[in-house]
């Protein structure tokens, strides 16, 4: 069965406890403590250790009326693409694609390298390099350090770190379980369930949003584009997909291969000719 | 709490919230609901999706505002302005529900003539005396015949009738009045009023929301006597989806308001016994608290069965039931008088349990000082915090600091079990999961343990002080031989003694309509009765939920009742007021109240029934009168005497405000009490030095203490911030996100910049700039991952008249770029020895996080803080009943 | 969305940030994750460069001239050391050795990462092939060890070479990072002639120092024609790649790029070398030109991989080139 | 650490390696031996049902404890009629705030004039506030004032009450009175 999230962000109260619920349930660290001054958002993005993400986006009009303003606020998370970027970068197979059709990285095959960091077009994976002593200290509960966790060993690797991204907590699945995200989620604007399910849900609520005078769209409902086509984990937006930090044409970076190996091929040959001729005519 | 109990009978929201998906209108205001309460706040969002409208009024947009219909703005500490431009609005436009004002308000009782409105006093009302500094409530009254009854007129005519004395008072409350006053622009104020009208009535119903917002003001009781008296009009109480949710701040707010550690309150809202009334006997006690009619006219029932629950078998009705056990109260002992007394040396042991006022009272800096005047401190917490370890805070110098400290680790909630009650009174039980970590200790096995070793200390003593801890009953020891080893209390005992007891038999009383003032029962708590009903039953242990009012899960005081004076939601006769609002009604075959709900009225009481004139308890109730708390079973418009800055609502001005009070020549609520001495130092009214409204509130991912050392938050909302207009920043040449100081006559702060379009500046009478700053209070400077100066040591202490509430909602203050300056505080009291001060402190260097400053080592600036100034108190005059309304 | 003032406007004035920005962006911050790639993944791009140009060159020398014959010789060995240190170089970068087999659990064809492993792997066992050759030939290995390494070997290295020369392209520009996106063709084409001129001056720096003179002309040649495709391939790759360009041809960095890499890395060897196959300069004043020219194309060489992975990790940094991905 | 060299060999190794030909290519799905057994760690722990200490709202929650009686995992309670089995973020949080290196779960004891905290024994401090209790109320109690019988102390106070529980309430009140201590407050007035 291919599950997915269907994040409504016209529900979002930007409460964040999304971002929690995914960090006990995983038991991820902080990722520091600064303050950024851009809206309520402090942690500023996804990264290997905050796998879900509130976004901020303040539209007050300068003004008196007050009718027409906005805090939009969208909880953003893994897209977990139908052709994965981070995926097919995979060198090691480390992430791969589980029977409930998201993207998946194993902690005990990912080697570090990174290309996945750079592979992925929505700037969601990240490399995980906080688990050591020291930063423990720093970043406060390190749980992955805690011995509760037998495979502790093999999910931080090495001080190198491993990639991190959200699992659409995978072992919860296993068990029947709702992600921790959509499970704590006050107002259910993150919703789980079984992709058809919440494609055809999604397209209902743009209609009865439109039919109340809000101008809705889907984000990554259907194809999005750019080879990657339509994400397990899609959103409902109310302003330009760039307002909340999402590429507006995103390109799978795999696509690129054939002209990249095609040039590569045809310079090697151009100059192996021009060295043969001039190896032979000097 | 008044603002509700004197207008309903009970000081508790009237709302089960599930039932707010139920309204069609929902008003927040002085309640940032989302942020603070997101959970209930999924109701709200049901409502919405169900076509409700939602409304929010306030200082600052919030992630609320974002999820209302509509937003609008106000000045902080108007809201009597706004509510009461409604009611104007409401009575001018006769939209007001006229078959349940008529039915059941006190809209047709006649005031008494020598009653004078703010109208024709500038602001105050008749029986101010000018030498007293306070009021004379006898002319608050309603007119009366010679039975003592009070006269009606039914037909809502007479100029004296409330409704009419209503509309005198409020006539002045304009929607220009609106605009010039809270800022709010006046079509948004009239688009709310008329959403309000229109979702009220026979078909539908508007809920109103509020919490701190409302109550920290020192008008704050009469903020929402506003909006209990629009309610009233509209219609709301008592219906489904309609109500006053009144959210409160924290787990077990409710709990320890109902099963009081509040100085005022016994158990169940009975009142403390006080020397300032006549109430050295319990005789003497009963006359004053036991009203004559209405559900109070039980109260010695509910006493004798407490005394019995504290003293057991030496309370015999010979001994008063040990009566004089408890202590006279001999003035205000709240906690801000305390913290006074504290200060000047009175209090000497101090046991905080679970609370920081360190970082989270009001006037800080003073909070903090006054612990160094302790003989010894004991906090019960979880971690490291800024009232335990006030002697090493900035400034401070340890080795002059004679306070002894213990700190003891507290157990969470998981490492224990007990009961907690939400905010729609429901008590919930909750299991324990697991041992508390290493030496951690539930609360309750300090308090038993501590009970335990106190009466062996004081075992064979035969001093008539000591009689109380010796006869106190105290046997709590659990029944599981795993937890009893450890010394573990059973909460569940005490649990099961709160709800009450048969002393003769010790089975449990099933209800408290069974409780007897004669010794036969013993009850901790009466308004828990039905708790635990036998045995073998634990109702807060329920747990079979529905979509409806879910009367297996959990339990609800009274009676197991989710909707409050719900017979309101069937008109007079006893039918729902439409299909579409039905909730309780009178079955006719069977002679009985039914409906969703338990009904919170006399089960087989018809609606027919008359009232007998003088009849006792509810016997001076009609079967259509649906307040039965109330002495006339009727909601009050008109409060008579119970509150003692007025029986209507008026407008005054924050005691620090950046205005004159346009309405009427009274500044601030004359009732309110302050401390005018230098430590407490005020921002003046309409002070050039403080040009800004200063709001404060908490921000959903931290609380206090329990969140700022859990990393997942901390990072969420690391640093205190301060949040102001892009206008105010630029003037100001204020970067967001750099550092602001922030100050008041009290002192600095400093904090980092959030510069936001959401906090609107507003335009109010001849085009007057508003700008307001809000920053969270969730912040302390001393210690975990989030933190940064505390707001409240900005705010001086002053209080409400009626709940001792201070203002923190709506100060005056000053702010500029850049960060403060180092405190000088750790001013030490002259009562210790300077030779000891020597010799005690020598080998005690200073760690470098205790003084910023090295300067401030030879700082000794204002020693004797505060010793020789003036009390300067004023109106500490003692309350003449119980006042259970309480905030957060 | 007009009147509504954005966080950016919001915030202008107060942050005192002198100019909007065109496209409101989610506060600036960036959209996409920069690359975690430090010096070593940038020595490893490099050396495959170098190390496949090597490759090739060994293949295009013929056995029947002395100097070429000495040309193979050392391309040979010169590959094969780059192909043994490489990994080393790869795993200081992944921080643990055996992280470095689970490269190996799998082939994966969309993987540039994982085909470039197994061709450096390929290639290593071609040039260790090649090498076992030399040596026996050498006499340092027993002559009929020759017959392990069957003749295929010698064009499989240079086919392998210059997979390996174009993959490390290929990584970059297979990738979500607009600038690299942007030089789908062009990256892995200068990438190719990086690497060939690379190996051009390394193997005339090794015949300068062996005093294989002869051969150093032939090599010199080929470099100018290497050099002078990567310049226009880079001149163009300006061209094409219009505003996601900016990183990397703009400001400080497109000074740098302009300086070290084009005209430090480029632009003066090919000016030596023009020198050298125009006039006859004495032997130690030729010898110090070569190897001049040699060391500045090296230069060139893995600046412009650290330009490309410094200006890639700015170009993950702008959101609005990220918002519009290259196609 | 041969965990991570496992694989490899297990891959090529009998049945594994069989199936080599379906794993090499475009996209091949290679789960470990980890990933195959995957399950959540609550998959063999008693929920028990608790509550949320933060506001007042009142969410369940289930605290899922280990054979060995470890806190494993907090999260909401679907079955509860007001949350759910939702939770905001310091609801969800109340695992971090249970299991967290920085709690204090020793008894600290700062003597008069020192400059640090000592760790003493719980029954020492125990002992030590109960003689101070009462070395305070003798002080200080009042038996009468103005005439009146007052029977009260106010040189001892009590602060706190709206994060602990009911029970916790009631006892502590039935205490403080019975010793005559009269400021007994907590949140609700805060």
């Amino acid at each position: 069965m291919s599950t997915g999230f269907f994040t409504d962000t016209t529900l979002c109260i930007g409460c964040k406890a999304c971002e929690v619920a995914c960090k006990q349930w995983n038991e991820l660290p902080s990722d520091g403590y600064e303050f950024t001054g851009n809206s309520y958002d402090n942690t500023s993005q996804l990264s290997g250790t905050t796998w879900r993400h509130v976004a901020f986006v303040e539209q007050m009009h300068v003004e008196e009326t007050t009718i027409d303003d906005r805090w939009l606020m969208m909880s953003d998370v893994c897209k977990h693409c139908t052709h994965a970027g981070c995926m097919e970068a995979c060198p090691t197979g480390a992430i791969i694609r589980n029977e409930f059709d998201s993207v998946f990285v194993q902690p005990d095959i990912c080697n570090g390298c990174g290309y996945c960091v750079v592979s992925c077009p929505f700037g969601v994976i990240d490399l995980v390099n906080v688990f050591n002593a020291e930063a423990s200290g720093a970043y406060g509960l390190a749980t992955l350090n805690d011995q509760r966790l037998d495979d502790k060993q093999t999910a931080v690797q090495a001080t190198g770190g491993v990639a991190g991204k959200c699992t659409l907590c995978y072992d919860r699945q296993t068990l029947g379980m709702t992600p921790a995200c959509a499970k704590a989620c006050p107002t259910e604007s993150i919703q789980f369930g079984n992709l058809e399910e919440l494609r055809e849900r999604a397209n209902a609520r743009v209609e009865s949003l439109a039919k109340r005078g809000i101008e809705a769209s889907l984000y990554g409902a259907g194809d999005v584009g750019g080879g990657i086509g339509a994400l397990n984990a899609f959103f409902l937006l109310t302003d330009r997909p760039e307002a909340y930090n999402l590429p507006v044409e995103p390109v799978l970076p795999s696509t690129r291969q054939p002209a990249g190996y095609t040039a590569a091929a045809l310079t090697a040959a151009g100059l192996a000719i021009a060295g043969w001729m001039i190896f032979r005519n000097a | 709490m008044p603002g509700l109990g004197t207008s309903f009978g009970r000081g508790g929201a009237t709302v089960w919230v599930p039932d707010l998906a139920h309204a069609d209108c929902i008003l927040i205001e002085g309640s940032n609901f989302a942020e603070a309460h997101p959970v209930a706040f999924r109701f709200v969002m049901q409502a919405k999706e169900r076509g409700a409208t939602i409304i929010h009024v306030d200082p600052r947009f919030t992630r609320t505002s974002a999820m209302a219909d509509v937003y609008a703005p106000i000045r902080s500490g108007t809201d009597i302005v706004f509510l009461g431009g409604i009611i104007n609005h409401v009575l001018a436009n006769e939209s007001y529900f006229k078959e349940y004002v008529a039915a059941y308000t006190n809209a047709a009782h006649l005031v008494r003539e020598d009653f004078v409105d703010t109208e024709d006093l500038h602001g105050l009302f008749s029986g101010w005396d000018e030498e007293k500094n306070g009021y004379d409530v006898a002319t608050w009254d309603f007119e009366r015949d010679e039975h003592g009854a009070v006269v009606n007129d039914p037909t809502l005519q007479h100029p004296r009738c409330v409704l009419n004395v209503m509309r005198g008072h409020f006539a002045r409350y304009t929607p220009e009045m609106v605009e010039d006053v809270c800022g709010t622009p006046r079509a948004s104020f009239l688009k709310i009023a008329e959403l309000l009208a229109k979702n009220s009535g026979r078909e539908r119903t508007t809920a109103f929301a509020y919490a701190v917002g409302w109550t920290q003001h020192t008008a704050g009781v009469q903020f929402i006597r506003t909006a209990a008296i629009l309610q009233l009009l509209l219609g709301n109480i008592g219906r489904p989806g309609g109500g006053i949710m009144a959210l409160r701040g924290h787990a077990n707010i409710q709990g320890a308001t109902d099963i009081a550690t509040l100085y005022d309150l016994l158990p169940g809202y009975l009142a403390m016994p006080s020397a300032l009334r006549n109430e050295q006997t319990l005789e003497q006690y009963l006359k004053s608290t036991t009203k004559p009619s209405g559900w109070w006219a039980n109260t010695p029932k509910y006493v004798v069965s407490l005394l019995k629950a504290f003293y057991g078998d030496a309370a015999t009705k010979d001994n008063d039931f040990c009566y004089d056990y408890l202590p006279q109260l001999t003035g205000d002992h709240s906690t801000l008088p305390t913290t006074m007394a504290m200060k000047d040396g009175n209090v000497k042991g101090y046991f905080v349990i679970g609370q920081n006022p360190g970082a989270s009272s009001q006037n800080g800096e003073l909070t903090r000082s006054a612990m160094e005047r302790l003989d010894w401190l004991v906090n019960i917490d979880f971690y490291d915090n800024e009232t335990v370890s006030f002697w090493k805070r900035e400034g401070a110098d340890p080795s002059k600091i004679a306070t002894e400290v213990f700190f003891l680790p507290a157990a969470t909630v998981v490492e224990k079990e007990g009961t907690m009650v939400q905010t729609s009174r429901l008590l919930q039980w909750h299991d324990k999961a697991i041992d508390p970590a290493r030496d951690s200790h539930s609360d309750l096995w300090y308090f038993y343990d501590l009970g335990k070793r106190l009466k062996a200390l004081y075992a064979g003593s035969n001093d008539p002080k000591d009689r109380p801890i010796l006869d106190m009953t105290w046997e709590y020891d659990h029944d599981d031989p795993h937890e009893r080893a450890k010394g573990e209390p059973s909460a569940l005992r005490v649990l099961r003694e709160i709800n009450g007891f048969y002393t003769a038999t010790g089975e449990q009383v099933k209800a408290f309509t069974d409780l007897a003032d004669d010794g036969s029962t013993a009850a901790g708590g009466w308004i828990f009765t039905g708790v635990c009903p036998d045995e073998h039953t634990n109702h807060a242990r329920s747990r079979s939920g529905d979509d409806s009012t879910s009367l297996n899960w959990g339990w609800a005081w009274p009676a197991n009742r989710r909707t409050l004076y719900n017979r309101a939601s069937a008109d007079p006769d006893g039918k729902p007021w439409s299909e579409r609002k039905k909730y309780v009604w009178w079955d006719e075959e069977k002679r009985e109240w039914t409906g969703y709900d338990v009904p919170d009225f006399p089960k087989t009481k018809a609606p027919a029934t008359p009232a007998i004139p003088g009849g006792k308890g509810l016997d001076a109730h009609s079967g259509a009168d649906p307040f039965i708390m109330n002495v006339d079973g009727k909601g009050q418009l008109f409060v008579s005497g119970a509150l003692k800055d007025g029986p209507l609502p008026a407008h005054y001005e924050p005691l620090q405000s950046v205005v004159r009070n346009p309405l009427y020549e009274q500044q601030s609520n004359p009732m309110l009490r302050q401390w005018d001495r230098p430590d407490n130092a005020y921002n003046k009214a309409v002070d050039a030095a403080y040009p800004y409204v200063l709001t404060t509130y908490r921000v959903t991912e931290m609380s206090g203490i329990m969140t700022r050392y859990v990393p997942w938050l901390a990072e969420l909302q690391p640093a205190a911030f301060c949040e102001i207009n892009p206008e105010l920043a630029v003037e100001k040449g204020i970067k967001n996100g750099g550092w602001v100081t922030i100050s008041t006559a009290l002192g600095e702060m400093e904090a980092r910049a959030l510069v936001s379009g959401r906090l609107r500046p507003l335009r109010i009478a001849k085009g007057q700039r508003v700008h307001q700053i809000g920053i969270p209070y969730n912040y302390g400077s001393q210690v975990a991952f989030a933190r940064g100066d505390s707001v409240g040591d900005l705010i001086a202490l002053s209080m409400d008249p009626n709940v001792s509430i201070h203002e923190s909602k709506s100060l005056t203050c000053n702010i500029r770029a850049g960060r403060r300056a180092p405190r000088h505080s750790g001013v030490v009291d002259a009562d210790v020895p300077s030779s000891e001060r020597t010799t005690m402190g020598q080998s005690s260097a200073l760690g470098p996080e205790d003084l910023r400053d090295p300067a401030a080592l030879t700082h000794h600036a204002r020693a004797n803080d505060g010793k020789d100034a003036s009390h300067g108190m004023r109106q500490m005059g003692q309350g003449d009943r119980p006042s259970p309304e309480k905030g957060a | 969305m007009h009147n509504v003032a954005t966080p950016d406007e919001a915030f202008a004035g107060a942050s005192g940030r002198d100019s909007l920005p065109a496209t409101p962006t989610y506060f600036e911050r960036p959209m996409l994750k920069a690359p975690h790639w430090e010096w070593n993944v940038i020595t490893y791009l490099f050396l495959g460069g170098v190390m496949g140009g090597l490759g090739v060159l060994a293949t295009i020398a013929r056995d029947d001239r002395d100097d070429e014959r000495r040309l193979r010789r050392s391309a040979r060995y010169a590959s094969f050391a780059l192909a043994a240190i490489n990994p080393l170089i790869l795993i200081s970068h992944l921080g643990r050795p055996e992280r470095f087999l689970h490269m190996l659990r799998i082939v994966k064809f969309k993987s540039p990462m994982s085909l470039g492993v197994w061709g450096l792997i390929l290639f290593s066992g071609a040039a260790g092939a090649n090498v076992a050759r030399e040596l026996a030939d050498a006499g340092v290995l027993p002559r009929w060890t020759r017959h392990f390494a069957p003749s295929i070997t010698t064009p499989l290295q240079a086919a392998l070479g210059a997979f390996v020369a174009g993959y490390t392209g290929v990584l970059l520009s297979a990738t979500a990072i607009p600038l690299w996106g942007a030089g789908k063709t062009h990256i892995p084409a200068a990438s190719v002639c990086s690497g060939f001129a690379g190996a051009c001056a390394l193997a005339s720096l090794l015949a300068t120092i062996e005093g294989n003179h002869a051969v150093t002309r032939k090599l010199e040649r080929l470099e100018i024609v290497a050099g002078g495709a990567e310049l226009a391939i880079l001149l163009d790759f300006k061209r094409a790649a219009g505003s996601y360009g900016a990183p990397m041809f703009e400001g400080a960095r497109g000074e740098k790029l302009r300086t070290h890499t084009l005209l430090a890395g480029i632009v003066a060897p090919m000016a030596l070398n023009l020198i050298g196959s125009a006039i006859r300069l004495p032997k130690p004043l030729d010898a110090v030109r070569t190897t001049a020219a040699s060391i500045l194309t090296l230069f060139g060489g893995y600046v412009l991989r650290e330009t490309l992975i410094e200006a890639g990790k700015a170009s993950a940094a702008d959101p609005r080139a990220a918002f519009r991905q290259p196609r | 650490m041969a965990k991570t060299t496992i694989d490899l060999t297990k891959m090529l190794s009998a049945g594994e390696g069989l199936r080599l030909s379906e794993r090499v290519g475009m996209m091949p799905n290679l789960a470990s031996e980890r990933t195959r057994t995957l399950k959540g760690r609550i998959a063999h722990a008693k929920p028990v049902v608790s509550l949320c200490p933060y506001c007042a709202v009142g969410c369940s929650t289930l605290a899922y404890v280990s054979d060995e009686g470890k806190l494993l995992d907090v999260e909401g309670n679907p079955d509860s009629p007001i949350s759910g089995g939702h939770l905001c973020p310091k609801g969800s949080a109340i695992f971090g705030l249970t299991v967290n290196d920085q709690r204090w779960t020793t008894v600290k004891y700062r003597a008069p004039y020192s400059d640090r905290y000592e760790e003493r024994p719980l029954a020492w401090a125990l002992e030590r506030i109960a003689q101070r209790v009462k070395e305070t109320r003798e002080q200080t109690f009042v038996k009468s004032s103005d005439g009146k019988r007052v029977n009260h102390t106010l040189g001892i106070a009590s602060l706190g009450g709206a994060t602990f529980g009911v029970e916790e309430n009631y006892l502590l009140g039935k205490l403080m009175h019975s010793l005559g201590v009269v400021s007994i407050e907590n949140q609700a007035r805060i």
